[in-house]
């Protein structure tokens, strides 16, 4: 919805974001309304968020099945297109082909999955790290970022506060 | 790939407490059940057509060592599984992977089979084609190749043994405790009287480290040995310094296959499912498809060196192990091209097929499967190497002007077979009567290494890496 | 097993990020040395394609020389990385944190620099560019894939694209990082390097499945180059040079160099940007551990390689068996090789007090590299200098003073890129550091404390 | 054209290491002058060289003369390892060096088992009255690229155009490398294998005749005719395999 706001609650420590994101729920938020921002990996599930599954695994073999076709044509091209005998070897020499169809293969899986990486973590972002954001959160800090409308934002502070919060910050409108 | 994570993974561990050890290893999992003791009965009986299966081949005359190619294919076969098994338990234990804990035990057992490896080595010495007139590693030394292989062999053998009686010790003392009856008396005789202090405890663990070290050597250079004298020297311009090592690399990817296959058996019969989970699956299965790409690699890396080169005696030694001729048509024909085709299909294309998918391999079915593709893979892998090449009469020369024709499985070679394995097998019960499938004292350890901690509004699982 | 310091993050953020916001002493000392080998190097070369080849020592039929064995080292030095961090990390050994950055970004650049070295000893290198890409579309002549030099570049690129995705899209966290700590025109510069990262659980955990996934499918790449390098030699039919074991052989000993390059690495790390509180005694024990292992493995190749050449008893394999073992110089190069790359420092790598000994670990991992270096050198040169039966032609190759600066150079170009990445961004991960606090877990069992970690386990299901 | 296979046969009996082909070859292809200095640099390049053996010892001591050649190898290991197709293999069991595709990797100067590829280790440089001497047919190689023996390519191409032209075969049948035309013992026979009446073709499968390095299975296109005295295995085991 276009007239969604942000509202950014930022912890001193693992225990109080865990607290506010219980208070959170609550005040009826769902764990799809809040996600979390952190300056390093937590176990997963630590502040009860939701994380929705990835598909990386699709542009991996996308990647590697395009490699290996474009790989094989190309070699295969290549060597007919000016038939020259060497060694006595035949002109489509297959296990030849097979090397660079691998390393083909391999290059392009490795592409797919970075491209994977950077489109399923919804990078870049032209808004650079997005409306509300705490610079401490590279600094140890846990950020709690919720979603909403309006007249809910009040809530989401409340419940920010009664947490213990070290900062709130509201996105301007 | 990493589709449905969201259900939490389930970290099987050890049973909660000491009690539940010590009543299911040594009390429950050692009692020997009306089915047990028929297996073991069977499997004795069955070990003696081993005997009579090599008694026939006498008959035949060890003259001629082109008759006995089957029985080199079978006995490199057994060899193969059976010493590269104890090797998944010790790699592992170097790599201080947590998860093998439960099932080193079952693995390092295997090293009991040495002695029937032993036995049955001895025909193949009689047969062995002498070393005169062929081009071999040893400088046309009189006691070659002999007296080298035998060494080879007793040294891995013993190593296995010593191994297996050292990472034992504190599971005799186990049983000596707990235990009741002549297997009681039995382990407190092996115990030496191991009390467990910290002295003991570092020593068993310094010991272990050396003889593991030990082992892995000696099983590297009795597969360098053994293979190049056996299946190398046999055949004229067959230069190919990778062999030995693909043939260990193929020995321990049979091993880790039957190492799985095991587990099955014993979570199905043994009732020990709680000791081999899933986890265990998918380590080893992570591990067998490792092994299955080296098969590939390792073959490969001499194949496109003989592609290449076109070296006359190189091809024939490309005919004789892969297109069963110097010339392509009518490929199928050939004894030799369809050996290759189930080898490399079921050692390599299959199990990559199967095991490229996380969903399967993080499965307890599909990689028992695999492991036994795996095992009658490795079967068809050795019939490549080893019948093909004994079956060449004309020895030395500098290339292989003519493809030898293949002799033929008889029922010698089935007997042996039979005996082999349950001979094997026999002595895999038998001991495992003493002290059980699963180490007591690993399991135990492993109470202390790993434990589940809350987390944040979850939990987590803490695993404790001591060094 | 020495107290593992406590750290708190905006510590770890000061103590790794000095280098890039200020410019101390030290770093800058550090440049000198680097810039003095590369400007001979740099020298040489122009007087190199200025004059022609004839200015090195090639002649016949050793057409191959220094520019082709300092290629096959760095390919070699090249494999550290992937091995540090893809194994470590398939692995899940905890250790790895502070390495495996300082590791892949050294894959990267011994990429580069070996890259150069079949580009100038190319006797045309101003059309080798014809080599590496199709051209002539006129009349449809293509490069031929036959041929293993067509193999090497598409394997090595593939290599050197791989890495650096690898380590670009680690640093994504990094960068935001110092975003968050800059001002001005570096913010932007780092902002925009960070494609507005802000550390979601999701962008984490794609962070976690990434390194597991591209490990899994560098690996492949990985074993690939080294064995297609050493095919460059071993599909020929120079006697010594086709040799089935070349490609794993090849293999370990490269992973065998590279490793010990890292341990190099980490010693000159800790010593130059002062990284005692993450780079532990710890490391240098379990890397010593590892390169055991490997070493080991490779002196069975090494065996096996050498054993064989005596299989057939061929008066070639002989002759270079020969040279290589009692003609000067070889004679002294192969003491020298198996002396420094295995018997010296394996037995004594044996102790765990050498272990966690830094200063001896950085000695002794030099003399592996050096080992290494002569143990190509082995491998590659007598084989051509005494090629096949016409024994009229056999003669030895002497390199000449512009090959080694070369090859001097060749150094100082690696020490310098990585001197200059360190000015841009830390050269240990940062959030790797920082997860490394927050996961650990401290166990007291009895009276001794044992570190623990909390094991993370989505990453498993990632491959 | 298409039944024409290019071979030579050398018969090593007749050979007296004169040195005849040597010079008759540089002249005809343009080859740079060897200074002392290339000699002693291992840097000369000559697309046939005699090779010379002493055997026995002394007083009796034999030399025994071989001249080499690129053998234009059926199963050539030079082939397949350029990256460019700078030197392939043609219709006429020739073995082609393409200049101007070289970009000088020299794999094939490696992967040559009879040391028959060379490499311009400088721009070659003759005496200024020499200019008029050059071949104009033959293209003068810069540094940087692999040479070697061409069959006297040149002299094919003309001949062929000739027989075109005039439509009878006789150019051909009496086409002669610079080095055979210059044997003055005719131990150099150069001719088409694929026409059984022509002298080499007759030769070429003589009981005397062998393969230098058998065993690497290069299937080349020149053989040798061994010596017929007593001890001729000596120089055989000399030189072939």
């Amino acid at each position: 919805m276009p007239d969604n706001k942000d509202i950014l609650g930022v912890f001193g420590d693992t225990e109080t974001a865990a607290e506010g994101a219980r208070k959170l729920r609550g005040a009826g938020f769902t764990n799809e309304d809040y996600d979390v921002l952190t300056g390093n990996p937590y176990p997963e599930g630590a502040f009860g968020e939701h994380v929705k599954p990835n598909r990386l695994f699709v542009f991996s073999l996308g990647g590697a099945f395009i490699g290996f076709a474009i790989a094989f044509l190309f070699t295969a091209a290549t060597q007919t297109a000016w038939p020259l005998v060497t060694g006595g070897k035949p002109i489509l020499a297959v296990p030849a082909m097979m090397i660079i169809a691998y390393e083909m293969t391999l290059l392009f899986a490795m592409i797919g999955t970075v491209v994977g990486v950077v489109f399923e973590s919804r990078l870049p972002r032209s808004s650079g790290a997005g409306p509300v954001y705490d610079t401490r959160i590279t600094s140890g800090y846990i950020g709690l970022i919720v979603t909403t409308t309006e007249d809910r934002l009040s809530t989401a502070e409340a419940a920010f506060k009664e947490a213990g919060a070290a900062d709130v910050v509201r996105e301007s409108s | 790939m990493q589709n449905g994570d969201q259900e939490a993974v389930v970290i099987p561990g050890p049973p909660a407490t000491h009690e539940d050890i010590t009543e299911e290893l040594i009390h429950v999992s050692r009692q020997t059940g009306s089915r047990m003791k028929k297996a073991i009965i069977l499997s004795g009986i069955l070990s003696l057509f081993g005997f009579i299966g090599i008694a026939m081949q006498m008959a035949n005359g060890i003259d001629d060592h082109t008759k006995w190619n089957f029985y080199a294919v079978i006995y490199f076969y057994i060899f193969s599984v059976t010493m590269g098994i104890p090797m998944a338990g010790i790699g592992l234990r170097f790599a201080r992977a947590q998860w093998r804990r439960p099932t080193s035990r079952s693995a390092e057992l295997f090293a009991i089979a040495g002695p029937v490896n032993l036995i049955f080595f001895i025909p193949i010495l009689m047969v062995a084609p002498p070393i005169e007139g062929r081009n071999s590693l040893w400088m046309d030394w009189a006691l070659a190749p002999w007296f080298p292989d035998i060494i080879m062999m007793l040294l891995l053998v013993l190593t296995g043994l010593a191994f297996l009686y050292v990472s034992l010790l504190p599971d005799f003392a186990a049983v000596r405790d707990h235990g009741s009856g002549f297997t009681q008396r039995l382990a407190s005789r092996l115990s030496r009287g191991w009390s467990g202090s910290p002295k003991e405890w570092s020593l068993h663990k310094s010991a272990l480290g050396i003889l593991g070290a030990f082992y892995i050597t000696a099983y590297a250079m009795t597969h360098l040995v053994l293979s190049s004298d056996f299946a190398m020297t046999l055949v004229p311009g067959w230069k190919d310094p990778i062999f030995p090592a693909f043939h260990a690399i193929t020995g321990l990817q049979m091993g880790a296959a039957l190492l799985i296959v095991t587990m099955y058996l014993l979570r199905r019969l043994g009732g020990l499912g709680r000791y081999f989970e899933l986890e265990q699956f998918w380590g080893y299965s992570r591990l067998l498809l490792a092994l299955s790409l080296f098969w590939f690699y390792f073959w490969w890396c001499a194949f496109i060196l003989f592609w290449y080169a076109r070296l006359p005696h190189e091809q024939g030694v490309i005919a004789l192990f892969v297109s069963g001729d110097f010339a392509v048509e009518n490929i199928l024909a050939r004894p030799q091209f369809l050996m290759f085709a189930g080898a490399i299909s079921f050692s390599f294309i299959l199990p990559f097929l199967i095991l490229m998918w996380n969903i399967l391999r993080r499965s307890i079915v599909w990689p028992t499967v695999v492991g036994l593709i795996v095992l009658i893979g490795g079967f068809f892998d050795r019939m490549r190497l080893y019948a093909n090449s004994w079956s060449i009469d004309q020895v030395g020369g500098h290339g292989l002007d003519h493809l030898p024709t293949v002799n033929a499985p008889g029922l010698p070679d089935l007997l042996v077979f039979i005996g082999m394995v349950s001979s094997v097998l026999f002595l895999y019960l038998l001991i495992s009567r003493l002290v059980g499938f699963v180490s007591v004292w690993e399991t135990r350890e492993a109470l202390l290494l790993r434990f589940i901690k809350p987390w944040g509004v979850g939990y987590a699982h803490v695993v404790v890496k001591p060094e | 097993m020495q107290d593992r310091p406590r750290l708190t993050q905006t510590q770890v953020n000061e103590e790794l990020l000095w280098p890039v916001f200020s410019f101390k002493r030290r770093h800058a000392l550090a440049f000198i040395p680097p810039l003095i080998l590369l400007m001979g190097g740099v020298i040489a070369v122009t007087i190199l394609i200025y004059q022609g080849l004839w200015v090195t020592g090639l002649q016949r039929p050793a057409f191959w020389g220094f520019f082709i064995v300092n290629f096959v080292f760095w390919i070699g030095v090249s494999h550290a990385g992937t091995m540090i961090s893809s194994i470590l990390r398939l692995t899940q050994a905890e250790w790895k944190r502070p390495i495996t950055r300082a590791a892949e970004v050294m894959t990267v650049f011994a990429l580069i620099t070996s890259l150069l070295h079949p580009v100038i000893h190319a006797g045309r290198p101003w059309r080798i560019i014809y080599w590496l890409l199709p051209y002539d579309f006129a009349r449809g002549v293509w490069p031929d894939v036959r041929s293993p030099l067509v193999w090497d570049p598409i394997a090595i690129t593939t290599y050197l694209t791989g890495s650096i995705l690898f380590v670009f899209t680690a640093l994504i966290p990094d960068f935001a990082l110092i975003r968050d700590q800059s001002t001005g025109m570096r913010k932007k510069i780092y902002s925009s390097l960070a494609l507005g990262w802000r550390g979601t659980p999701r962008q984490w955990k794609l962070q976690g499945i990434f390194g597991i996934l591209m490990s899994a499918l560098i690996l492949p790449v990985f074993v690939s180059v080294h064995s297609i390098v050493s095919w460059d030699f071993a599909v020929s039919v120079v006697p010594a040079w086709h040799v089935t074991v070349y490609a794993p052989y090849f293999v370990i000993g490269a992973v065998h160099s590279g490793v010990s390059m890292v341990l190099t690495l980490m010693a000159l790390m800790r010593w130059i940007f002062k990284l005692e509180n993450y780079i532990w005694e710890d490391h240098f024990d379990a890397v010593g551990r590892l390169l055991i292992f490997i070493a080991t493995l490779w002196l069975f190749f090494f065996f096996l390689d050498f054993a064989f050449s005596f299989y057939t008893r061929e008066e070639q394999e002989l002759a270079v068996m020969q040279r290589r073992l009692f003609e000067w110089p070889f004679n002294a190069i192969t003491v020298i090789m198996i002396m420094t790359s295995y018997v010296i420092p394996i037995p004594l790598w044996l102790s765990k007090r050498v272990r966690r000994n830094i200063p001896l670990m950085f000695w002794t991992s030099i003399l592996v590299n050096i080992g290494m270096w002569l143990e190509r050198y082995f491998l590659i040169i007598p084989a051509i200098e005494r090629k096949n039966e016409l024994t009229f032609l056999w003669s030895n190759y002497v390199p000449s003073l512009i090959e080694s600066l070369v090859v001097l150079a060749s150094f100082g170009m690696v020490a310098l890129l990585l001197l200059l990445f360190a000015k841009v961004v830390p050269l240990v991960p940062a959030w790797e550091a920082k997860e490394g606090i927050v996961f650990r877990e401290d166990v007291q069992i009895g009276e001794v404390i044992v570190p623990g970690i909390i094991k993370e386990t989505e990453e498993d299901k990632a491959w | 054209m298409a039944n024409v296979k290019w071979g030579m046969v050398i018969d090593v009996d007749k050979c007296s290491g004169c040195q005849a082909c040597v010079i008759a070859c540089a002249s005809e292809n343009n080859i740079p002058i060897n200074l002392d200095r290339d000699f002693k640099e291992n840097r000369s390049i000559a697309w046939i060289r005699v090779e010379r053996y002493w055997e026995g010892e002394y007083p009796n001591v034999k030399a025994r003369f071989l001249p080499v050649l690129c053998q234009h190898c059926g199963n050539a290991p030079c082939e397949p390892v350029c990256p460019v197709y700078a030197t392939f293999h043609n219709d006429q069991g020739m073995n082609i060096q393409v200049y101007n595709r070289c970009v000088g990797t020299r794999y094939c100067a490696n992967n040559c088992p009879y040391h028959a590829r060379f490499f311009n280790y400088r721009r070659p440089t003759w005496p200024e009255s020499y200019n008029n001497y050059l071949n104009p047919d033959v293209t003068v190689r810069d540094r940087g690229i692999m040479e070697k023996c061409s069959f006297c390519v040149q002299r094919i191409n003309a001949a062929t155009r000739i027989a075109k032209r005039t439509g009878n075969d006789d150019s051909i049948a009496a086409l002669q490398t610079a080095c055979a035309q210059a044997c003055p013992t005719d131990a150099l026979v150069f001719g088409n294998l694929n026409n059984p009446d022509s002298q080499v073709a007759q030769m070429f499968d003589d009981d005397r005749s062998y393969v230098l390095q058998e065993s690497l299975g290069t299937q080349p296109n020149v053989r040798y005719l061994k010596q017929v005295d007593e001890d001729a295995h000596a120089s055989e085991v000399a030189v072939a395999h």
